[in-house]
C-alpha cells in the first residue's frame, strides 16, 4: 500500500473524530493517558499518536471492569490494514436463506445462547465475525428468515460487536453531524441544510469582512464562517456573543493555523457594542467596566472542557474592582485580552461589514436594530430562528423599514435514501426541524 | 362488539380504549375475569402507569367517561380503527392512518363495495374496509400466514364485524384469489413483497365494468415491475405516490427580547453603579410569548409508495 | 369485446367527468344541444346518449369559428373502440435518435412548418398522429435528440392534437381532482390527503348521525360525507352552511338514490340554532324569522348555476314581511322547505350527533362552542383550517376546556412519482398547502 | 468584474443587479454603449416593465442605491452567485441554491480546495465553487458542449474571476479529466446523464490523501448505478439525500369571527327589528388578524437525488 506524506499525522493536543460504523465523536487526544468512550467501550488512544489520519484500528480488549450501567471492557488500539475490513456476510459465507417469513414464530426464544454465553464470548474473541458466526449458529430460525431480514440481522449484530475504529480529523461537516446527532440544542437547531444555506446566502468567502451574532453553538458557526474565509486570505469575521465566554470548541477542533484563528475576533455583544458607542480610548481606561448581564438563560456550555478557552475568558460577570480595571487585569501590564479584542472589533465595525449573520435564541429584531446600521449596502443578511413567528415578525419590520430588499423566508425538508438493489426507499426516519432562515440584501 | 356502530354504553365484551394520554392507550377487553397461566379464573385487573384498573368496574359505564385507576384516572373511549391501530397488538409492520385513508378514498371504497385485501397482516387496514363497506358490502382479505389469518379472523368475531368479512389463508401469488372471486372485486389492494405476482389476479378478480386498484411497497423497485405489469394489462390511471403526515406540536414558547439601545447612551459617575445593577435584573425578564407549534424532532420520512391504478371497464379477460 | 350490462348508461340530466388525457372536466349533460368547451374545443355531446359510461369517442371537427383567443373548432364525438387508442409512439416508428443532445443548437427555428400551415393540416386531419408525423418530419432537431427528448416532444404534441375524450360517472375522487385543480379555494383548500383523513377522523360511516359544519366546498365535503354514510343505510348527515342557499354540485354530480339525498338534511347554521334554541313548534309560527346575516363575504357561489338548488332556496336574506312568515311562503299551504329542513335537522341535534365536522373559513372557536354540546361523548371531533394559528388556537381552548382529548394538529405532505424505465423520480412540482386538522375525542 | 470580492460602487464592466422585486430581477452589464444587430453603436437602454434605464447612469453609482427608471424606481444590487442563479441566461437546466449549498458543504469546499465540475452547463454552480474556493483553489471545469464551454471561459473573464478557473470542452465519461489533474483534486462534482461511466475518473482525480465525491441525478437509477460504481471502487460514507427549500409567504391574514351566542336568547317583540338589524352589520364586522405564512400553491417537489461519497486516503490506485 502506498503512503502518503501530505496525509497529516495524528498530534497531541488534536481533536480527533473516532468513527465506529456510523457512530462518530469528537474527541480531544489530549495526552497519550486520554481515554475515549464509546458506550460500553473505553478506548486508550496513546498508540494513535503520529499514525496518519484516516487510519483505522482494532479495538483489542485488555480488561473488563464493572461499571455503572453494566460491564466496561477496555481496549488498547492496533493499527490495522485495510484488508482486515472485509464484510462480515463474505466472512461468514451465509447463503441458506427462506423466501419469506411465512414460517417464522417470533416466541422471543430463538437464540439459544444466554447471555451469560455471549458475555464469556465476547471476551474469548477479539474477532466480531467469531462472534456472530457463533450467534448465528445458535439462532433457531436465522436459516428460515429471508435474505433480507438475515441481512438485517447481521448488520444488527455487526453494529454491536464491530471490533474496528477509524480515526479521522475532524471537519465542519463531521463535526455538524456529531453535534446535531448527540443533540440539536448544542447548535441551536442548525441542521446541515441550514448551516449549508447560511454559508451560501451569506457570501462569505476569502475576501471581506463579516459579522456573527450567535447565541451559542459551540463554536460551530463561527468555525464554519471562519472555515470559509479560509487559510491566507484577507477575510475577518467579527463574532459576537451573548455570555462570558465565546463558545469555542468547533474553533479550536479545526486546528487552523493561527494567522486564521486570529482573524476570528470573539467579543460580548454588549461589551462591544458599549465600546462602540461610548467608544475612544480615553474613557475605556477612564470608566469603570459595565458588565453586561448573563442574557441567555439557555445557554449551553461547551460539553467538553477545554482549556483553552480560559485564554479568552472575560471578566464580564466578576465585578472588577475599579482600580484592577484601570491598572489592567491581575496587575499585568497591558489591558486585558478581551479588551483588546473588543478595540480590533470596533475597528472592523467603524470599517462596516460585508455581510451580517444572526443566529439569536433572543428575538433577532432588536439585535437587528442594533447590528444592521454596521452593514454596508447591498449586503446579504441572514437570520436564523426556529422559531418561524419571530421571523415573520422581522419580515415585517426589516420590510416597513425598506432597509433591506429581496427578503425572503424559508425552511427545508430533508431526505435521506437508502439505495440498496431492490430495497431502494426513502430513510423511514427524517428530522422534522430544519428551523428558518430569513434572507435579504441591505440597501442604501 | 364495539366496532359495529357508534353505541354509548359499555358492554361486557367490548373492546375499551383505556386512554391515559397522548402517548398511552391501551386496548383492553371489558370482561370481568380472565383466565392466567395457570388455568385459574381470575378477576380482570389491567395494569397501567397510572395503577391498577378493576376491569369489571367499567362494564355499563357510558363511553367517553372518566374512570379510577388506583393511583390516578383513565378515559374509557369507543374504539374506532384509528385508535385500534395505535393500540392492536403487532404481528407486522401495519399502515397508518394516512396511508390507509388516501388508499379508502382512491379505491373509492363506500358502503355496498367489494373489496380484496392481501395480506391481512394485523388487520389495522382491514378495519377502515370493514367501515367503509359495511353493512353492504364485503371484504375478501387474505394472508399467506395461517396463525395471522386465524387470528384476524377471530378478531373479526369478537369485533362483531364478522359478517361482513372472510378471511382467507392462502398465497396469492401463486394461487389468486380464487375462481369463486372472479369479476366480483370492486379494489383490490396489495401490501405484498412481490406485488406484480398477484396483479394479474387482481385483473381477474376485477369486476367486468371496471374497478380500482392499490399496491403500497416500502421499495421503489417493487412499484416499478408492478407498474409495468399493471400497464401490460391495461390498467391506466396509474398513479404512484406518497403521503407523509407532520404532527404540529402546540406549544406556548417564551422568548427572550433584549434591549441593546441603552448601551448607545453614556453613564455619568453617579447612576453606573445602580444602571450595572439593573441591567443585570432586567434585561433577562423582558420576554415575550408565542403560541405556536414545531415539528416534532423525528418525523416519518417514509412508510410506502401507494401505486394507484383504474381498470377500466369492458377490457377482456382471456382465460388464464 | 364484452359488453357488461351492470354498466350504467349516460342519461340526460347527468353530470359527466369528460376526460381528455390527463385533464378532466364537470359537466351537466342537460340537454341533446348541450355543448361542452375544452379550452379551444367545442363538443357536442348528444351522441353520449345511452352509451355506456367509460366510453371513449373521437373528436371529429365539424368547423372552426373564429374565437376572442383564436379559432374555436366545433366537433362532434363519435364512439370509438380501444384499438384505436394506440400510443402515436407506436403508430409513427420513430427509431433513429442521438445519444445526448450536445449537437442541437436551439435556435428557435427548428419546425420548419408555419403556424398556419400547422392550422391548416389541423382542419384536413381528424388523425393526431399524421399532425405529429408531418411535425416531425418538419423538424430539423427531431433525430438528432435523444429518445428521452424525443418522446418529451412527442407527448407535448401528443397532448396539444390528442383527439380522444373518455366519459366517465362523477365521483368524489374525480371531482376533488378536478375542484382542486381548477381552484384549490373551490374545494375550501382541502386537498386530496386532508379530505381521506377528514373522513377517517370523523369515523362516518353506514351507521350514525353526523354533523358537518362546512362554508364552502361546491358540496364536496357534505357529498364525500354521504357517499361514505352509503345507499340503502341508516345513516344520517346534517349539513350546516353560513349561506342562504347550500353549495350542492358535487352532491347532485353523485346521482345517489333519493332515500339516500334525504339523508341529508342542509340547512342555515344561524337558521337551525336559532330553531334549536328558541325552539318548539309553537314559537316558529308566532316569532317572526330572523335572517342571520351573510358572514362569509368571501363565499364562492358554485360556477356552473344548478337550477336543482332554487328547490331549496331559503328566504334568509330576503326580509321576510310578518304575515308571510306566519302564513307561510308565497302564501302556500305547508311551511317553506327550509322550515321543515330546520326541523328535521333539530329533531337530530335534540338526538345529539356521533362525529362532527368543521371545516370553516371562519375562526372555527365561537362555532365549536355552539356545536360541541350536540355531540355525545366518546366521538370524533375533526376541524378543518387552512390557518394553522386558528386551530393552535383552538387546541388550546379545547384542552383548557377539558371536554375533548386526544388533540391532535396535523398537515401533510404528499408526493406523486413518475415511475417510468430508468427515468424514476419525484415529480417537479408539488403542492404546497395540504392545510390543517385538529382532531380529537369527545368527553363526558 | 463584479464576482471577485466585495466592492462598494458600480464601475464601468460590472455585471449589476437590476432588483426591481422579488420576481423581476435582471442582471445588466454597466457599460454606456453596446452595439446592435445592425453593427451600429448604441446607447445602453434597458427596458423594464417600469420603463428603461440609461445604464450610463448607475457607472459610478454606489451598489445598494434606488435608481431612477423612466416610470419608477429600483434598485442596483452587486451580484452574487445567489442573484446570478436567479438571472443568468439559461443555457440548460440549473442546479439552485438549496442544493448548491449542500454541494459546497458536502464537499467541504473552502479556500485553497481543488475541485473537478462536470458538466459546467451554465455555470451557476461553477459560481458558487469559484466563491468557496478563491482566491487559492482551483476550478477545473467540463462541458462535452462546445459553445458552452466557451461561453463559459467568456463569462468567468467578465465577472473577474478567470484566475481561478479553468474550462476544458471534454466528453469526460468517454475520455476523463486528463492525466495531468490524476490526484490532484480534493473533490469532484458529476452532473451527468450516466455519472457511474465518470466515477472512475473521479477515483483517479481524487487526491491519494482522499477526497469528497458528488453526483446529481434527477432519476434514482442515476443514482443506483453511481453508488454500485462508488462501491466497487472502495469509496465510503456513501449518502443519497434530497434537499427541497419551502418558501413561507408571509402575510396578515384578516379572519371572520362569528358569534352564535346571542341566538340562545330569546327576542321580545320590541327588540326584534333593531337587533336583527344589528346583527347583520355587526356580525361581519368581527375579524381578527393573523400575521402568518404559508407555502406557495405550488412547490418544488423535486430536483435531484445528491449522492455524496468520501474516498478514503490511501486507496492504491491500479493504472488503469
Amino acid at each position: 500500500m502506498a503512503t502518503d506524506t501530505a496525509t497529516p499525522r495524528i498530534q497531541l493536543g488534536d481533536y480527533i473524530v473516532i468513527q465506529r460504523q456510523k457512530y462518530t465523536k469528537l474527541q480531544k487526544f489530549g495526552s497519550l493517558d486520554t481515554t475515549a468512550t464509546l458506550g460500553k467501550e473505553t478506548l486508550e488512544l496513546k498508540s494513535l499518536l503520529d499514525q496518519p489520519y484516516g487510519s483505522t484500528f482494532k479495538m483489542c480488549v485488555k480488561e473488563t471492569k464493572p461499571g455503572k450501567r453494566g460491564a466496561q471492557r477496555q481496549h488498547s488500539l492496533e493499527l490495522c490494514s485495510e484488508t482486515e475490513l472485509r464484510s462480515t456476510r463474505e466472512v461468514l459465507g451465509i447463503s441458506s436463506s427462506g423466501a419469506d417469513n411465512r414460517d417464522i414464530c417470533d416466541d422471543g426464544e430463538a437464540q439459544t445462547l444466554k447471555p451469560e454465553d455471549i458475555a464469556q464470548l465476547r471476551e474469548e474473541c477479539n474477532d466480531s465475525s467469531k462472534i456472530i458466526e457463533k450467534l448465528v449458529e445458535n439462532s433457531k430460525t436465522f436459516h428460515n428468515r429471508t435474505e433480507y431480514s438475515q441481512e438485517k440481522y447481521l448488520r444488527k449484530k455487526e453494529k454491536k460487536y464491530f471490533e474496528f475504529v477509524q480515526i479521522r480529523p475532524p471537519t465542519i461537516r463531521l463535526m455538524l453531524d456529531i453535534f446535531y446527532r448527540q443533540d440539536a440544542e448544542k447548535v441551536m437547531g442548525i441542521r446541515v441544510d441550514t448551516l449549508s444555506q447560511i454559508i451560501s446566502y451569506s457570501g462569505v468567502c476569502g475576501f471581506g469582512s463579516y459579522l456573527l451574532y450567535e447565541s451559542g453553538t459551540n463554536g460551530l458557526l463561527p468555525a464554519a464562517m471562519l472555515n470559509s474565509i479560509g487559510a491566507g486570505t484577507e477575510g475577518t469575521l467579527v463574532h459576537m456573543h451573548p455570555g462570558n465566554v465565546p463558545q469555542k470548541q468547533a474553533l479550536l477542533a479545526l486546528k487552523l493555523p493561527l494567522e486564521q484563528q486570529q482573524r476570528c475576533v470573539s467579543v460580548n455583544l454588549y461589551s462591544v457594542l458599549r465600546e462602540f458607542y461610548q467608544g475612544g480610548e480615553a474613557k475605556a481606561t477612564t470608566l469603570p467596566l459595565e458588565e453586561p448581564s448573563k442574557v441567555e438563560p439557555e445557554e449551553s456550555q461547551p460539553e467538553t472542557p477545554t482549556e483553552e478557552q480560559s485564554e479568552a475568558i472575560e471578566p464580564i460577570t466578576k465585578k472588577p474592582k475599579l482600580d484592577e480595571a484601570q491598572s489592567g487585569r491581575d496587575g499585568s501590564k497591558g489591558p486585558p485580552r478581551w479588551h483588546l479584542e473588543n478595540k480590533r472589533a470596533t475597528a472592523l465595525m467603524h470599517a462596516e461589514f460585508d455581510s451580517l449573520v444572526v443566529a439569536a435564541k433572543e428575538h433577532p429584531s432588536s439585535i437587528l436594530q442594533a447590528l444592521l446600521p454596521l452593514v454596508k449596502p447591498s449586503r446579504p443578511v441572514v437570520v436564523f430562528s426556529t422559531c418561524k413567528e419571530l421571523l415573520q415578525e422581522t419580515y415585517m419590520e426589516l420590510k416597513t423599514s425598506g432597509k433591506v430588499t429581496g427578503l425572503h423566508l424559508t425552511s427545508n425538508w430533508l431526505r435521506t435514501y437508502q439505495i440498496l438493489p431492490n430495497r431502494t426507499h426513502p430513510e423511514v426516519n427524517m428530522s422534522g426541524n430544519s428551523g428558518y432562515l430569513l434572507t435579504g440584501y441591505t440597501l442604501r | 362488539m364495539s366496532f359495529l356502530k357508534p353505541k354509548t354504553h359499555i358492554e361486557k365484551g367490548d373492546v375499551v380504549i383505556l386512554y391515559l394520554s397522548v402517548s398511552s392507550m391501551h386496548a383492553i377487553e371489558a370482561v370481568p375475569e380472565i383466565v392466567n397461566k395457570r388455568g385459574e379464573t381470575i378477576p380482570h385487573i389491567f395494569q397501567t402507569n397510572y395503577g391498577s384498573l378493576k376491569v369489571e368496574n367499567i362494564i355499563g359505564v357510558e363511553y367517553g367517561s372518566k374512570v379510577e385507576l388506583s393511583k390516578g384516572w383513565a378515559h374509557v373511549l369507543q374504539p374506532t380503527p384509528e385508535l385500534w391501530t395505535q393500540t392492536l397488538p403487532h404481528r407486522t409492520q401495519i399502515i397508518y392512518t394516512p396511508d390507509i385513508s388516501m388508499i379508502i378514498h382512491q379505491l373509492e371504497v363506500r358502503p355496498g363495495a367489494v373489496v380484496i385485501e392481501s395480506g391481512t397482516g394485523s388487520g389495522s387496514l382491514s378495519h377502515y374496509f370493514l367501515r367503509a363497506l359495511k353493512p353492504t358490502g364485503h371484504l375478501h382479505t387474505f394472508d399467506f400466514h395461517e396463525a395471522r389469518a386465524d387470528q384476524a379472523r377471530e378478531e373479526f368475531r369478537r369485533h362483531g364485524i364478522a359478517d361482513f368479512v372472510t378471511v382467507y389463508h392462502r398465497d396469492v401469488c401463486n394461487l389468486g384469489f380464487g375462481e369463486e372471486l372472479d369479476g366480483k372485486a370492486d379494489a383490490v389492494f396489495l401490501d405484498l413483497p412481490a406485488p406484480d405476482l398477484a396483479v394479474p389476479h387482481a385483473f381477474k378478480a376485477l369486476k367486468l365494468s371496471g374497478g380500482r386498484f392499490c399496491s403500497f411497497s416500502p421499495c421503489i423497485e417493487q412499484s416499478q415491475r408492478c407498474i409495468q405489469e399493471l400497464t401490460k394489462l391495461g390498467f391506466n390511471e396509474i398513479v404512484s405516490l406518497e403521503v407523509l403526515q407532520q404532527e404540529n406540536v402546540v406549544k406556548t414558547r417564551t422568548l427572550p427580547v433584549i434591549d441593546l439601545e441603552f448601551l448607545k447612551l453614556p453613564k455619568t459617575e453617579e447612576t453606573t453603579a445602580t444602571a450595572a445593577n439593573a441591567e443585570e435584573s432586567k434585561a433577562p425578564k423582558e420576554v415575550k410569548k408565542y403560541l405556536t407549534s414545531s415539528n416534532p424532532q423525528t418525523l416519518p420520512g417514509h412508510t410506502g409508495f401507494l401505486t394507484f391504478a383504474t381498470l377500466p371497464p369492458n377490457i377482456p379477460k382471456a382465460d388464464e
